[in-house]
């Protein structure tokens, strides 16, 4: 069976594979590319589990097919640290206990991470409208928009 | 069998493709088809896609803004000439979604979904479409209520007419979760205004029949009066003829026959919902 | 049309355990030479915390830093038998096996200290930093690594424990319901605060104050996240879920997280707690467990919330609008009750 | 905002604790944070093989026939599995603890009682190949009626749901079709009372909807064992469930799990593991067998719905006199764990209230929808919003204040609570004064001084007299063999003796067997 070859930046790094055709990129990543920061959470497109940024954006992984990264930069988990240094936003999370079974962080994290980059200084309403795709069972929500919030603040003040 | 992704440069290659093969669906934003494939749906054996830039386009500079099917609802957002659809775009799905769904992939959104489609409907829309024979362009209206008939044929673009002032239309999506959910009901207004009257009144309703309509009977009870209370009571006690909701899980058709009066009149006089 | 203000109060109170026991918890503490301790576990940790509060009960017992204690879960080769995570049984069940899991190792350790300090053992104190020093005279200590480098390699002793926690099966008496059906119980009282929109139906949740009592805030910040994700469902439970809207009728089940509705991020309110702690006589250091009881005096709070504020008792779950609208209309309006 | 009330209960506590009582961070942040927490699907294995499960369309048919041979010649497909493969296709989930009958099929054989219904798995090189082949099992079903209220399945000449339990109950204690409780005399109690109040309740059916989907991947390992990685909250009872399935030693297994991406209880039923392993077993490939969004809701087993009608009996000056409740949980099609919320219930009323008189009959019911399990708060969350609501209809109705109502019924240190046993260690009116504090509730001070550790037992710690109803004889023991397991190779279950050994075994649960090593066979 005839395979699309495919080629995109994946956290800096330059991949290039072969893929069925109608295989998502949630799929690409974590199974051909050992990526498993995004999760799977439902395929439909409601949960957020497996945001990921394509060119600085939010996106669906799950809900993208792989064909449609050609060329471009896909963003997830794996790729926020600097280095060894925790994101901001990571570091806000872990000590805003903002993480419970811990997986719709990584997609929370992505969505918050769209928003911070082009909005640094965001309202909690633009907080909750910049996760309001992503479903969290365990938390309640308060603890990760206000998690998102003192993220925005530490970097302010950084 | 794997699916088979063609992708073409040229609307109308991309048109026959899809008009010859009844297994193959139009991929646009990915939101409706890729969810479909995730889920086993067996019935798409191919996936069809268009590069083709006019399905991009933005042309906000007339009286009739012309919007390309591609286009996402973030691009609607991004774009200050289409303010007065901000609100209806804004209330589609989370940021990733909007980064996704497009223009024309909500004119196929089953209920929930599909709020854009009752801003449009309110606003005169209509949808360009490549077909095999060409391209053409039908009122929204009729697109909407023949829509399974068209799944031969590629929307290419969809165009509605500007409000004639920023007060002239109104959005409004009833959700049971906020900031977003899917839609109890969803209420768009176009109420142009001469000497103090509204003339052309346009109403459109989601989630009150299998797709959009538009309440014909609301839109009668304003023609030719003062938006005063008593034509919005009169809008609003007709809200409701020629609907056919039914029971989703979202709300039941009672309910929903209930409370879209109140809604409507709320929306027309400015209170919140 | 017009919003009403409304509050309701529920109190209620939460068996911990399995109902009548009969379900064991088995757990091993061992060090490394390093005098760094591992606690295996067959343990699920499915976001409440499990790793997190044996840990510190470990460190506790042990009378070592947490830092120097890792939690490993689970897996059926390496961590012994317990019967899973649920009923309110981890912080109760699991922590009493690991805790004396934790006392025997302990056990082990301070004699091998003593052997080193040539002391008798029940002089010895620990110091919580990863000293064991004799009582009174903190100068003649040695640390914990020395410790198990001395048991590991000159002693020839496995600072090592073996726990399990076992409330006895409890028969259950045919005719009376005569049983024991467990040891201890968290205990809660909630207050909410709702706007009703008695053209709508909506219900909007304004506030909530709570006061839950659970024997002992092993970690105060992971009651927290129990306490407010707990209230959140069960504010989602009193108000929208349902996989059945329709129920008895199986119809219209929904199939996606916009069919099955969940409070979003702008459907939460302000919710003040207060924990109080009676230690449970048999709970790890007064445990018990609040991770299902928090839900609970939710829904009933909301349901009389709403009959405060517009005067209609809704007796079905989920407390959608259209039950609203429907038992306002029956009643012919709104009556707002005594305000609270 | 979180407030230690650190004054309260101070006496009984020693708070010169190092580790214990603070507030440290959680062992696994930094891994939830950085996205390396291991949850059961981020393992990738070489030549992993897919699942699908064909489920049945209708809530209740005999199936006519299962025509499989088109899904077999499918590309890509390695193997498609059907109840005849599964070598002990009837379980009960708490035959582990010795509870209840065996009454569930892994793979439906000859009859489906509820939509969705697992009937053939089809296991394919790619999901895609497994779903194009699921297309093609064709399944012809003889339509049979279906019941789905609980009060309608109890009724003389309703659809029997599961030939198990013919009469559409769980039985308890080998002869009655619900749990009962009985304290005092209600009826007394309610002839006494100033105000008698009877009022009906319903829960729905709730989905657990942990953002982490219940799965699975099996592999053959070394020495003829098999790895699994799962998403269960219980490693050992889902481990000793698939030796029971699959008719194995439980040390073939080596069970991986412990990080889970949310359960709430609907991760104890074990859906995938048996034939996540059986697909490994028989293909000798590595297979993984994730639910989707879709199924889960819908198949996934819910917290299950509860019917109830509470009779109170009340004073005008406030007191409880007598609380009469009937309970009914809707299981299903299959008993899965509601028959231990049924008894978890009975042992919870009336409430934490010390009441004189109380009874209580709480069924376990059978309907064709989806089996319900457990959920946070099992058998008490229902139970709870309907007694609470009852509670503040009671106070509206004598005119006493709702905290002030609680407080004043509230159990106390040394009271005999419903199912005989001394209450201690209680903290409600506590709970009560404290919650009222914060919200600004006013109580009066009589309300305020009142505690938990005073004026309970004495006259409160009797058991009052309760009048014997006519015990009814155990009804002919009944471990029935259901037209199901035809043609399967089932040990030979030997009859239970005509008279169960003294003492009595209580709920059935007299001893636990597998998770302690070795199963009852």
């Amino acid at each position: 069976m005839a395979k699309t070859p495919l080629q995109f930046r994946h956290n800096g790094r330059d991949v290039a594979l072969f893929v069925d055709g109608g295989t998502n990129l949630l799929v690409v990543l974590r199974e051909m590319l050992g990526d498993v920061t995004p999760k799977f959470g439902c395929g439909q497109g409601g949960c957020g589990a497996c945001t990921v940024l394509i060119d600085g954006e939010a996106h669906l992984s799950c809900l993208t097919l792989a064909e449609a990264v050609e060329g471009r930069a896909v963003e997830t988990l794996d790729g926020i640290k600097t280095g060894p240094n925790l994101h901001p936003l990571q570091r806000a999370f872990a000590e805003g206990f903002a993480a419970q079974c811990g997986y719709c962080t990584p997609g929370m994290l992505m969505a918050a991470k769209a928003l911070l980059d082009r909005n640094p200084q965001p309202s909690r309403e633009q907080v909750v409208e910049a996760i309001s795709g992503n479903i969290c069972r365990c938390t309640g929500y308060e603890p990760i928009i206000n998690a998102v919030l003192a993220a925005a603040s530490s970097r302010a003040s950084a | 069998m794997p699916v088979t992704v063609k992708t073409f440069q040229a609307l109308s290659e991309a048109a026959s493709a899809l008009s010859s093969d009844r297994a193959a669906r139009y991929l646009g934003g990915g939101t409706l088809v890729m969810r479909d494939l995730n889920e086993g749906d067996v019935s798409i054996a191919t996936v069809v896609r268009a590069t083709d830039r006019a399905l991009q386009g933005i042309d906000a500079a007339g009286a009739r803004v012309r919007v390309g099917a591609g286009v996402t609802f973030a691009r609607v957002l991004a774009e200050r000439d289409l303010a007065f659809l901000h609100p209806a775009a804004r209330s589609i799905g989370g940021p990733a979604v909007r980064n996704m769904g497009t223009v024309g992939g909500n004119l196929f959104a089953p209920a929930p979904f599909g709020d854009f489609t009752v801003a449009l409907l309110a606003l005169d829309g209509m949808v360009s479409l490549q077909g095999g024979f060409g391209l053409r362009d039908v009122p929204l209206e009729e697109f909407l209520q023949s829509r399974d008939r068209h799944a031969g044929a590629l929307v290419v673009a969809v165009s509605c007419i500007r409000p004639a002032s920023a007060d002239a239309f109104r959005y409004r999506k009833i959700a049971r979760i906020k900031p977003k959910g899917g839609s109890v009901i969803t209420l768009a207004a176009h109420l142009p205004q001469s000497g103090g009257r509204v003339t052309g009144a346009r109403i459109a309703l989601g989630s009150m029949a299998p797709t959009a309509i538009r309440a014909k009977a609301a839109e009668r009870a304003l023609e030719g009066r003062p938006l005063d209370a008593s034509a919005i009571g009169a809008a609003a006690g007709a809200a409701g003829e020629g609907t056919a909701p039914t029971d989703n899980s979202l709300a039941s058709a009672w309910y929903r026959r209930e409370v879209v009066g109140v809604h409507l009149r709320r929306l027309l006089s400015g209170q919140e919902s | 049309m017009a919003r009403h203000r409304g509050r309701g109060m529920a109190a209620i109170n939460y068996p911990i355990g399995m109902n009548l026991g009969g379900d064991p918890s088995q757990a091993l503490v061992h060090s490394n030479p390093s005098g760094k301790f591992t606690v295996a576990l067959s343990s699920i940790d499915l976001g409440q915390g499990m790793k997190s509060v044996t840990r510190q009960i470990c460190a506790e017992t042990l009378g070592v830093p947490v830092e120097d204690v890792y939690v490993d879960t689970a897996d059926s080769d390496t961590g012994p038998h317990c019967m899973g995570s649920f009923a309110s049984r981890g912080t109760h069940r699991v922590g009493n096996a690991v805790m004396a899991a934790a006392k025997e190792a302990r056990g082990v350790m301070m004699e091998a200290a003593a052997e080193e300090l040539e002391v008798n053992a029940s002089d010895l104190e620990t110091d919580g930093r990863g000293n064991i020093h004799v009582k009174g005279a903190p100068h003649r200590s040695i640390s914990v690594k020395d410790v198990a480098i001395a048991a590991q390699f000159r002693q020839g002793k496995t600072i090592s424990g073996r726990g399990i926690f076992l409330v006895p099966l409890s028969d259950v008496d045919p005719e009376t319901g005569e049983m024991s059906p467990a040891t201890c119980y968290a205990h809660a009282c909630l207050v909410a605060e709702v706007e009703v929109d008695d053209e709508t139906g909506e219900v909007g949740v304004i506030r909530m104050d709570s006061a839950y009592e659970l024997g002992r805030a092993l970690n105060p910040r992971l009651v927290e996240q129990q306490l407010v994700g707990g209230a959140w469902m069960g504010m989602s439970h009193a108000l929208y879920e349902t996989t059945e809207p329709y129920y008895p009728d199986p119809k219209q089940g929904p199939r996606d997280f916009v069919e099955y509705l969940m409070p979003g991020p702008g459907d939460i309110c302000p919710h003040d707690i207060a924990v109080l702690e009676r230690p449970a006589p048999d709970g790890p250091f007064g445990g018990k467990g609040p991770g299902e009881m928090c839900a609970n005096p939710v829904l009933p709070a909301i349901a009389n919330a709403i009959f405060n504020a517009v005067g209609v008792r809704i007796d079905e779950l989920p407390i959608t609008p259209e039950k609203v609208l429907r038992a306002i209309k029956a009643q012919g309006g709104a009556r707002p009750q005594t305000r609270r | 905002m979180l407030e230690l009330r650190k004054d309260i209960f101070a006496d009984e506590r020693d708070d010169n604790l190092n580790e214990v009582g603070k507030g440290t961070q959680r062992q696994d942040m930094l891994g939830h944070v950085t996205g390396t927490s291991t949850y059961f699907n981020d393992h990738k294995l070489q030549g992993m093989l897919h699942v699908r499960v064909v489920r049945s369309t209708q809530s209740h048919a005999r199936l006519r026939r299962i025509d499989t041979s088109e899904a077999e010649r499918s590309e890509g497909v390695r193997r498609v599995i059907r109840g005849a493969d599964v070598p002990r296709n009837l379980n009960t989930l708490l035959s582990l603890i010795n509870f209840g009958k065996d009454d569930e099929p892994t793979l439906a054989v000859d009859k489906v009682r509820y939509r969705g219904e697992p009937i053939v798995a089809v296991v394919a090189e790619t999901l895609r190949a497994a779903a194009e082949a699921a297309a093609k099992v064709r399944v012809d079903y003889e339509s049979l009626p279906s019941v789905f209220d609980v009060e309608e399945a109890l009724k003389p000449g309703a659809p029997t749901v599961n030939e198990t339990y013919p009469k559409n109950t769980f039985t308890y204690h080998e002869r009655y079709d619900h749990q009962k409780l009985r304290f005092g005399d209600v009826e007394r109690g309610f002839a006494g009372a100033d105000h008698v109040l009877e009022q009906r309740y319903q829960m729905s059916p709730i989905e657990h909807a942990p953002v982490e989907t219940n799965g699975s991947i099996a592999a053959p390992d070394t020495n003829g064992r098999y790895v699994v990685y799962t998403s269960t909250q219980a490693l050992f009872f889902s481990l000793d469930t698939c030796a029971k399935i699959l008719d194995l030693p439980s040390n073939t297994f080596h069970f991986i799990g412990g990080t889970v991406g949310g359960g709430f209880g609907g991760k104890v039923d074990t859906l995938t593991e048996p034939l996540a392993i059986l697909a490994a077993m028989l293909t000798g490939r590595p297979v993984r067998y994730v639910l989707g969004r879709e199924e889960e809701m819908q198949f996934g087993p819910p917290r299950g719905a509860e019917r109830i009608y509470i009779k109170d009996g009340v004073m005008r000056d406030g007191r409880i006199v007598a609380r009469q409740i009937r309970g009914y949980f809707d299981s299903g099609a299959y008993t899965r764990l509601s028959s231990y919320a049924v008894v978890k219930c009975a042992a919870h009323l009336p409430g934490p209230y010390t009441i004189p008189n109380v009874h209580g009959d709480i069924y376990c019911v059978f309907t064709n929808r989806t089996p319900a399990t457990a959920m946070r708060g099992f058998g008490i969350t229902g139970m709870d919003f309907a007694l609470e609501c009852q509670m503040d209809k009671l106070a509206h109705l004598i005119g006493m204040d709702p905290m002030e109502f609680r407080i004043l019924n509230a159990y106390r240190d040394g009271d005999m609570k419903a199912h005989r046993r001394e209450a201690k260690n209680t903290a409600l009116i506590e709970c009560v004064q404290v919650a009222a504090e914060k919200a600004k509730w006013p109580i009066r001070e009589e309300f305020r001084r009142m505690s938990s550790r005073k004026d309970g037992g004495g006259a409160r710690a009797a058991v009052p007299s309760t009048p014997r109803e006519p015990a009814q004889p155990r009804s002919a023991p009944a471990q029935q063999r259901t037209s199901y397991d035809r043609g399967l190779s089932m040990p030979p279950q030997p009859d239970p003796p005509p008279q169960a050994p003294a003492p009595s075994p209580g709920h059935g649960a007299t001893r636990f067997s597998s998770v302690f090593g070795t199963r009852r066979r």
